[in-house]
């Protein structure tokens, strides 16, 4: 199994989700995050005083699924979450040594 | 409550080295001669600190008192609220909104302790030290010139009866009240995010004691008072509130310094509705203030009341303006700063300038408090958190002055000059007492601020101001969403 | 709106309930010849509610009643304002931000609905039970010394010449809908965040048509109310409004129950900002309540302004001291805590007594609230959420009680008491009033809630108390940041 | 301000253009036949306003005038602040918490801005073009009846003895100010969240110069104006105020278009608590719009808040109710609208019906706002923020209409109708000067916006709708948490 | 060593640590997630406008361990967190390759 | 490729930033998390109701790097970020199995 897991552009979180269930991952842990990277910032200012805001907000999609489809989950992220402007995000994939759904206690492929 | 005991022995102590400060500006304006003839133009003054304060000391006699008018009664019971108002809630939120999320209760907080604190100083010698006369006579420059007695302690001789002007003693002792809460209320955002609550507190009663009390007694008590006689024309509070409290806190500034972090952490208010709010709850309460200071519903009122708004709706586009055009950009902060400015700047000249004046002063004030805040802050480096000083002192000064070029009849002001007033007189006037209330309040509140710095320490420890003053000095968390 | 129907039923169902707890009380006080005793002393008594009730009987006689003054109505108009300013925003953001954030809009919500629920109640009957005089005769004790008949039901009578006093009918007739607002409103803060919407609609219904209607009638009807032909002294509603809400929020704490893992779970406040600005919008609207009740804008009203703002801050540095000793540091919900505590307990007694007594009522209230609501609380494990207990029941015993002392002329009072009053005399009588008012709302609270819980269910379920009820009740979230 | 150059060049321009549109209503009511005939019957009505223009042209003869009642002034002074204080923070707040975190201060700053924009035009010439009532007739249709003249640009003629009915002049004039101010600020709502702030300021300005001080002169401005002499009954400003704006934010939300994602994306309200305050805010400042309008405080302002106060409350049950039964769950955000809905109702019938028309106009308005602010705009798909239309315009109409009909006293009413006025024949009027005023700023405000458009563009970019208009347009970030 | 990450129900987080604080776990990092997956959102109806909202409020745990105990802290959570109703959420396991303890620099197991 | 996640004292943050920057980590992704651990929380007391708060604000770092300079990012992070004052927290990296810049669809070194 993998533990994928995409840093996107906030707005395309809904397609993303819809793209990755078509693939058959009904389940998805979404965060807030902050991103530094190379797409600016912006600037706020307050009575003279200037503050550059480096971080941009940014979503990260947490997702265990099945080796045979990885590849195939990964490409449709960015497929969809592509918008070509600087700033789209990454995509990182670690593997995931083992799965547990609390409920059920089941485990592995099963748990998700 | 022991402040009063420590408060007046540290008072006598500091007598002498106050009385310095004065000679230097005073001797020139007190000869009774000038005052004498700056009188009778005073008599004629609709102002109705005037009034009130004659008939303070006439309060008991029936035959030459006014009875009591419902319908003046009536607005300055409401004025009253209302400035009750600007402090709590409207002060509290518009510095609240502008400090780090983990200081928010800490400004509110000292805000709201104020409140309380000067409530009850107010009734032990407050309204004695400002408004007991006894000893004064106009033209005559004494003790009793500079801060009343304790005749008035408690509210003594405050009956059911007992009038000031047109309205019950009780009204007028109230209304004056909120004064003496806003006041030191408007210091707390100069050094918000790094005072101590116990100095803060301590401070703030020694201040009110030797700075605010006497500047009130000085300006509005009536013949025989120190700038009263000299003919200043200050409707509102230019000098006794803002620039009293714009002064005290840029000294409160520099004596504290910066906050950690300052000029390389990002410091941006955490919350500018809040800012909004308070400052739009400062506007609408700003009609008790200027327009109660007329102390009637008349026509000074109504006046005072339209000018106010106009001076106020100026100011903030000056200065929305201003930083449209330096940085491209205009911002929320930047505009309810500007109308502030604007309700700053016309509080001394309400009920003496015109529509006109009005739009002046609004439109000099908003560019000038843009500039002192923002430009010249930088340059200078201070920390003075929430511009204290920059809108309130600034905007008072050039209140203070304007009031005497519009507050003449030629340029539309509604003011009866009197004999041989001239424009360049008046404006002398204006600017010798602001120049003694800088010198005194900033000379006495640097000496306050040191003496409780060595007794119980002003600052927090640095952990405690990284931590945040909520959770440190008062074991609160401002948010849990 | 079937509630009319409904409760008036209920009505003359509990009626027979309610008498025993009444003759309990009631009988020794009730005798005529006391009450006659006393009735003179009532005739001179300044208080405006004395006037006001007057007048509602003979509001229509033109050569009896006064003419109607401008300045007396301009204070009333805008003292209903201030009332209504009190309950929203005021209460509902002041109890908003002490409960999770899960169920802010629910605490709103309630107290918004019950502004609706009472504004069309007291319209179609409220008013009538409580101010309709017929059948009423000095010192004679008979039904309608409980409760006004339906002659003034839809405000028939009022028409644009009715005076109450000097003022419009109509301003009369809504100042007090403002009172009939808040006095419910009082008791949301006793079983937030687990009590059923519609539950709390139905409760309220019952609760002013039982209890709150009745006890003004018994306080302020005049003449051949219970309570006034005892000669109470409650000025703004000590009894009638902080008592009577503060118990039935106890008895309502007790019937529901605590909420789901009070004591295990953090409860902490989630917005202390609300409670702040809703503290401070609560203080200022309550010079309508209190200085309102003077129904004139004369030196009554002054006085009552004056001591309100004494009381309530030297009661805001009371519990903020107490705290600061027995914790260590000092709290924002703390000292605002303390000024409400001082505004309910000066609440009976402003315009009654002078200075010196609103800082002794307020340093008690002070004190006596902090225990009340901390230590006490703690010791007796109910969950009485937002403290409506605590800070109303306790400071409206301690403010009704303590007028029978302060109320005095000896003691700085400014209460005209009549031929042979004494101060024990009086306390005593004060005691009786909160004594019947504990028992009287106590019992029939408890009744009620009981009715409900059978019919409807007062309580959410687990699982919707576990979401919130925001969600769960109104498809609504607090906050979406 | 370059604006009165510019829009009174637009002015000139455009005149031409909308007496098309008169025409079409105008001609079958301009007979001075008719009109003279409807005179009387205002010439006894008790509307302040009657008063209050009737003086504006005597003001100077001090015989003629009535003198200065300090009760009518105080209420009056009061009013005024009450009126500011439904726009900031009132209507701020309850705009503020409808819209997404990242666009709150955009909301907050374009009410801010308008604020002080139109204290400047209305200085300059809007209470002029008001009411300037320099060669009116009674029932003569001349270019004046449309408009007043610049006779009191600069408030010229404003003096400290001035008065207007009983009240100083300056009072008046700011009282109006505040009137001025609101109605523009009510239109930000439609356009929420995608409008340029520099193109919101020019079409502002220009929409209070074509429209909004037109419909003013036409409806209050007395003998001689349009709709004066049709004898409309508008007591605080149904079609001034509200249809003109809920009209004008009609055609504003068409003519920008929906924001992004209107209809998928969420845009759920982000903070309802603002959005209660706000609205709480407004129901209290309200009785100074109302009540106010009386000009006075007496019997008719006092019934005016009496009916203000029912109507309110029996919408706000109303609405909820509806969406109780609609949708099952009951929601705050429903309530608050469903006051508001009540409080636009009553504006033009307060100080005309009774408690019983109350009743009756405020579950009408709360049922048909609730369904158009839903069910309508859901229909018919456009994208009216925050429903300015919904609640203003359909609001307006109900309570314009059914003035027509409550206001007769064999209804409750306390207007006393002329000779042979019918109910009929009133609510004719009525409707007449509805649908007027819909045409009127219907067509303006549609040309205006597209000159607008052409010149510098309404809306933002999308990159800038999508960043949020706070950080794109002002630098500003609303919470930092 | 294993990097444990759990998502649970936020009203199990105290349980939760107690649990694993009984197995030895000291230490442990909790973010605020949104969830998606087979459990149902609810809506929400402004003026009308009605919204389903998918994602549910959920506490993300992570936690670093030995090897030794990783199994018993995995089931310690799920027996723990575990109510049975849908919703109740995963636990992840990953291989840890290193883990250091800023302030002494002391590495592996002593880290934690 | 490792991916590093470390857990800082807020405060940190931008210095952290700044070390990696120099290493030539130019994109990290922050959250902020709550921490549990040896460091001690404080206590808030609501009108006699006192709370004792356990967690601590930290902010959650994750970056992903070569191989080649994970190391020294780990110890850069370490050195920068130490006060040497318990509640430092921590740094633990995982073998990354693969990344992706969503923008590009490189992959490997080249998605960072
Ligand atoms: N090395 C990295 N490790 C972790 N997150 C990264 C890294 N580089 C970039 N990111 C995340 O990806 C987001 C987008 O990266 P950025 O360089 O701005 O644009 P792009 O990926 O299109 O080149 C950043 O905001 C950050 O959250
Ligand atoms: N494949 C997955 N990857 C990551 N997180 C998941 C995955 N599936 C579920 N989750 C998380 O677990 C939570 C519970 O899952 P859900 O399917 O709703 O209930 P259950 O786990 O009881 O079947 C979800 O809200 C989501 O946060
Ligand atoms: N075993 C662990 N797994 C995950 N995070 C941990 C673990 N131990 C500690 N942490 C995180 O590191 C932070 C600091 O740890 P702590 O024990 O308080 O201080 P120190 O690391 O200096 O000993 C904690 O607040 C927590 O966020």
């Amino acid at each position: 199994m993998k533990l994928i897991t995409a840093i996107i552009k906030p707005f395309k979180l809904d397609e993303v989700r819809q793209a990755v269930a078509d693939i058959g991952v009904q389940g998805v842990t979404v965060t807030e995050v902050q991103g530094f990277g190379r797409q600016r910032g912006h600037a706020e200012l307050y009575r003279g005083a200037e503050y550059r805001i480096d971080f941009l907000p940014k979503t990260r999609i947490e997702l265990a699924v099945d080796d045979s489809i990885a590849e195939q989950v990964v490409e449709a992220i960015c497929n969809v979450a592509r918008t070509g402007k600087i700033g789209d995000g990454k995509v990182f994939v670690v593997d995931l040594a083992q799965a547990v759904r609390v409920r059920t206690g089941e485990t592995g492929v099963e748990a998700m | 409550m022991r402040e009063p005991l420590e408060t007046s022995r540290v008072l006598t102590y500091l007598w002498s080295a106050v009385l310095c400060a004065l000679a230097l500006i005073a001797a020139p304006m007190s000869l009774a001669q000038e005052a004498s003839e700056l009188a009778p133009a005073h008599a004629e003054l609709a102002s109705a600190e005037s009034a009130a304060s004659e008939m303070t000391q006439t309060g008991g006699a029936a035959e030459e008192a006014p009875a009591l008018d419902s319908g003046d009664t009536a607005w300055m019971l409401t004025a009253t609220v209302l400035v009750l108002f600007m402090t709590i809630p409207g002060l509290s939120l518009f510095y609240g909104g502008m400090v780090r999320s983990k200081n928010i209760l800490s400004v509110l907080m000292q805000c709201f302790a104020i409140t309380g604190l000067m409530t009850v100083l107010w009734t032990v010698y407050g309204y004695s030290l400002a408004f007991d006369t006894t000893g004064m006579q106009a033209g005559v420059l004494s003790f009793n010139s500079f801060v009343g007695g304790l005749d008035k302690a408690f509210f003594a001789g405050l009956t059911l009866d007992s009038l000031v002007g047109t309205i019950p003693e009780s009204v007028f002792a109230t209304f004056q009240m909120t004064f003496a809460i806003i006041t030191p209320a408007l210091i707390v955002g100069a050094f918000a995010e790094r005072m101590k609550f116990s100095a803060m507190l301590v401070f703030m009663a020694l201040w009110f004691t030797i700075c605010y009390a006497p500047m009130t007694h000085m300006v509005w008590s009536g013949d025989g008072a120190l700038m009263w006689d000299w003919g200043v024309l200050d409707f509102a509070g230019g000098t006794v509130v803002h620039i009293n409290a714009g002064v005290a806190g840029l000294i409160a500034a520099l004596v504290l310094g910066p906050r950690r972090g300052y000029g390389s952490l990002i410091m941006a208010p955490h919350n500018l509705t809040l800012t909004l709010v308070g400052a739009a709850m400062l506007w609408v309460g700003w009609f008790g203030f200027n327009a109660g200071s007329a102390v009637s519903a008349g026509a000074s009122a109504g006046m005072a009341m339209l000018v106010t708004q106009i001076c106020t709706g100026t100011a903030a586009l000056a200065w929305m303006s201003s930083e449209w055009l330096s940085h491209g950009k205009p911002s929320l902060l930047g505009i309810v700063s500007g109308a502030i400015a604007g309700l700053v700047a016309i509080t001394p000249a309400s009920g003496m300038v015109g529509p006109a004046g009005a739009l002046a002063i609004g439109a000099v004030a908003g560019v000038l408090c843009f500039l002192a805040s923002t430009k010249m802050k930088r340059a200078l480096g201070y920390d003075d958190s929430l511009d204290v000083f920059g809108v309130h002192a600034v905007g008072g000064v050039v209140g203070a002055v304007l009031t005497g070029v519009f507050a003449f009849p030629t340029l539309g002001g509604v003011w009866a000059p009197g004999e041989g007033a001239t424009i360049a007189g008046q404006v002398w006037i204006q600017t010798q007492s602001v120049l003694f209330t800088v010198v005194y309040t900033g000379v006495l509140s640097y000496i306050l601020l040191k003496i409780v710095d060595v007794v119980i320490g002003l600052r927090v420890t640095h952990d405690q101001e990284e931590e945040g003053l909520d959770l440190s000095l008062h074991d609160e968390r401002g948010y849990n969403l």
